[in-house]
């Protein structure tokens, strides 16, 4: 196991410890419980919370995005595993500022389960919490069962998306509804080229042929639609980008924003190699790209692999899109 | 004997707590088939920690139940983790005040835990569940007229049948859902911790 | 290989390929050159332009850093390979506004022959054309022969420190002055877990053993000082520590800004466990944190591992820092 | 033969691009022992490009020699292939308008190449590099009073001896440097493409 860490137990929380350390201005620990991180700065009185919450080995997915024009707070549970419906009902508690509270998180089932649990314990105490559950990877169940299908790096246009909408001051409904109009208009799909290590597990809990490529995995390797062999850069991107526009047709003249996510440990070249190999598909069809996101935005720790999310866009979605946003691990000021 | 009181509860987690560290590297394995292989991991660490938890100072039956749920909630980092932390509340709020919990009562129990489950998450019989091991022994308790030391053991035949049953399913819920037709032919480690629940109580009664 | 890419011939101009296309207000090919990369910004007339070069593999190292407040311009050379005296000599020139131009590069032998050549050129066409050659790897050389070592992660403190005092309009003297100013406060030093791959090769061209970590390894192989077992990220951080300040000494109410860069493969999680264990060792010894760096800003593509850089800090040179900086890869909005 | 012109430099530059590509694999191991492995691929490409490039259409031997040189650079990127372009410029400016080759212009053409490198990089004889193999080369040369055909097969063989000598040496210069002492023992592969150099003129006076 190929991990500079000091003992497999210790793995998130440390994580958070460091996390705290390095950006004390901009985030805390309520009640300096470590699986409960806040934000430190500044919040706006009267607006909507959005939160969020899930297991660790995702950076910045989930807690990096608390910040400015983004997460008001993010329960943190194990690696791969969703924290409880304790942690998350005092996150929501400690987050609300009267105007309700929007739990804005992954298809998983134990984020479901506990999230559900969470927000009935918040409800007796008179909080409006209302919950969205991202299912952007068109990979894992089809169409007619979209709300079966898991979350993968979506997530973070989702938030961009309710984060602005909460900092311009709308009220609950007017959140979620526009955070639905997104997602609505939100595809993910991805590859994986290698597996990644659970620290309490110490080895891999899946493989990968050496000359194979799992095409639709998951985020924790959940098996995805087919193993492939090897493909090149533009292979790759147009079987995804074929599946992802057979779900959400786009026509001539439409504009979308895209994500390329590295999953951890592709490098940023190979990138920037696929985002060309998008733009260069969607051009093609008459699509433009409007302030791309490359990079890595929501991982699997040394998984190497890569995912394409395209969101098709609209005024109000560009709208908050462009809404500043700044948090210790995204900022649009350089998008 | 007849029924349990809130001591012999407490005694019983400390069996399933036994029973669950020892079946940790099966549960792994089965949850490596079509799951994320923590299973075992989480079982282990959630009824451990009950054992060291405030629950084990609570002096009423619910209260018990309710703190050792949460406690599980809190300490095993999983699906099952919340699962077990939903029906046992489930089953908290069912006995109400009862401190003794007979065959019938037990039975009462089990179910109420199968409904907070299925209610919440939408699960039933027959989807490669936990619920498929515990349902076939609820019933079982529900309908005895034994003692405890004859029901439970028969109750726990049902459980190991409703198990062994998973291996021809096909999973909908939890991550082995993403397995799809490929999650058919493995046992389903859930239902596995389910027997393993009613195996403890069994060896509780045997010793 | 397990490389998400066209072919290997490819993988650079590719790379640069994508980058323009993603970023086409910020960043331009000089001629249409895809080795010679420079702003599509506006530039400060009359600046003093600071410029760089290397070989492709190490993003966002080198062109990432060409933007506002940082880097005028940057020739690509192929992965690990300088690029050619030619190609730096045309960017020179292409980015000189008549206030000289600082070449501002890491110490690796054909980078500086190459750079050495260009300059000769650039002179004959009269354009001032300084050099700095950045030193900052501790474990590549003893310090009575620091300009033998080579350059790491601490390239971007020199950027940052170079591209502020250019944009704040000082005189190529004073540019020069102020850099090498803050390269005598920076070291670094790393330890790799994994080997890359360079595309061209195919395969590791060199290994690690699997309970090994290579410490002072540097970031294209070059062997460091010793192969251990595997440490803690406690151990780790202790000994690339150790070694820093026996090299630059640190006393109590010292403040230091640091960066505890990832080389491609190990996930951010380690990154900040390794933070946390750096800033418990300098708050151990009295020394406080200034806004840490924390991710990847130089990497060997897909190598596992981790270097960390110290930067002794004074009122000019945290002034340097604070400077705005803002390229398509880095931003300092946030930090 | 007492000289060469430039249309025979041409063939000899034939002649080196493919002893380059008959040792790619060769270079490539030595480089992989202290450096990063790519020297084969860098002299293979770095040459093969000089044959397909503007220098074949000068007509005078100094401006082909310093088009060649800049191709070079270009177009094999590694340290070597910089410094082989610092070196045929020094060479080119050494020989003037000269547009025959004697033995003794040779000399000096390889001499101003060692002179250039040395002057810009700092290197010296003894650091285990392609400077070990070319200077006594070079050196026979200077001072012999033979035709070509028995001049170079006698400087071949003082480049072969010279790299040879380098397994002794430790590296000081490039990547081979970091590996200090480790260095010792494996033989520079920049002195064997020196040595290979000579080679190929051997190769093409004996056709
Ligand atoms: N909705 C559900 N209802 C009942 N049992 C479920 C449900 N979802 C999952 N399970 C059970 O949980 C088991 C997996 O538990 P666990 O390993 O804790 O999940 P994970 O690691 O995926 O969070 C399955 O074997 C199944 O028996
Ligand atoms: N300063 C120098 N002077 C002469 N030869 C040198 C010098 N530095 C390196 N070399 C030669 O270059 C060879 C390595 O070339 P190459 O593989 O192209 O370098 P790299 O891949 O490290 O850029 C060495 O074997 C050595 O002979
Ligand atoms: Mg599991
Ligand atoms: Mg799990
Ligand atoms: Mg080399
Ligand atoms: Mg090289």
């Amino acid at each position: 196991m190929k991990k500079i860490i000091n003992t497999p137990e210790a793995f998130s929380t440390e994580t958070v410890e460091g996390i705290l350390l390095a950006h004390p201005d901009r985030l805390k620990a309520l009640n300096n419980d470590l699986q409960i991180v806040v934000r430190n700065d500044e919040v706006k009185k009267g607006k909507v919370s959005v939160v969020t919450g899930g297991g660790s080995g995702h950076l910045p997915v989930f807690l990096g995005y608390v910040g400015q024009g983004m997460l008001d707070g993010c329960a943190v549970g194990n690696v791969f595993a969703s924290p409880s419906a304790n942690k998350m009902y005092t996150m929501i508690k400690g987050c609300d500022n009267g105007a309700g509270v929007l739990c804005l998180y992954g298809n998983y089932g134990g984020d479901n389960m506990n999230f559900e649990m969470a927000c009935e314990l918040a409800d007796m105490d008179d909080i409006k919490a209302a919950q969205i559950r991202v299912s952007d990877d068109v990979a894992s169940a089809p169409l007619e069962n979209k709300h079966k299908r898991r979350a993968v790096a979506g997530l973070v246009y989702a938030w961009k998306i309710a984060g602005a909408a909460a900092d311009k001051m709308l009220p609950l409904e007017d959140v979620i509804a526009v955070t639905n109009h997104g997602l609505d208009n939100l595809r993910s799909m991805g590859v994986a080229l290698t597996p990644c290590i659970v620290p309490m597990a110490g080895k891999p809990t899946f493989s990968i042929g050496e000359d194979e490529m799992e095409v639709g995995m998951g985020i924790h390797g959940e098996p995805g639609i087919e193993v492939r062999k090897k493909m090149t850069a533009k292979e790759t991107v147009t079987v995804l980008l074929d599946k992802i526009t057979a779900d959400m047709p786009l026509k001539k003249n439409d504009e979308v924003a895209i994500m390329v996510n590295g999953l951890g440990g592709t490098p940023l070249e190979e990138l920037y190699i696929c985002y060309k190999e998008a733009y260069e598909y969607l051009n093609h069809i008459g699509v433009t790209v409007y302030k791309p996101y490359i990079g890595e935005f929501a991982t699997s720790m040394e998984m190497a692999g890569m995912s394409l999310s395209v969101l098709k866009l609209d005024n109000t979605l560009k709208e908050m899109l462009d809404y500043k946003a700044s948090t210790p691990f995204f900022t649009n000021e350089n998008k | 004997m007849k029924s349990f009181n809130l001591a012999q509860v407490k005694e019983i987690f400390k069996e399933i707590s036994r029973v669950m560290d020892e079946n940790k590297d099966y549960l792994v394995e089965l949850d490596s088939k079509a799951g994320d292989g923590d299973l075992g991991i989480s079982m282990s660490s959630g009824f451990r920690a009950v054992l060291v938890s405030e629950a084990m100072e609570e002096t009423s039956l619910k209260k018990f139940f309710m703190k050792a749920g949460m406690t599980i909630n809190e300490a095993s980092p999983s699906s099952l983790g919340t699962i077990l932390f939903i029906a046992i509340l489930g089953g908290a709020k069912a006995i109400g005040d009862k401190e003794e919990l007979t065959v019938k009562d037990s039975g009462e129990f089990f179910t109420a835990c199968v409904k907070a489950v299925m209610g919440k998450t939408g699960s039933k019989r027959g989807e490669k569940t936990i619920l498929d091991s515990v349902i076939p022994a609820a019933d079982v308790l529900l309908l005895s007229e034994d003692d405890l030391e004859v029901a439970f053991p028969n109750a726990l035949a049902a459980a190991e049948q409703g198990m062994q049953a998973t291996v021809k399913m096909q999973a909908v819920h939890g991550r082995a859902a993403y397995y799809a037709e490929k999650s058919i032919g493995n046992i389903d480690g859930g239902a596995v911790v389910g027997m393993l629940i009613f195996k403890a109580i069994c060896d509780y009664l045997s010793k």
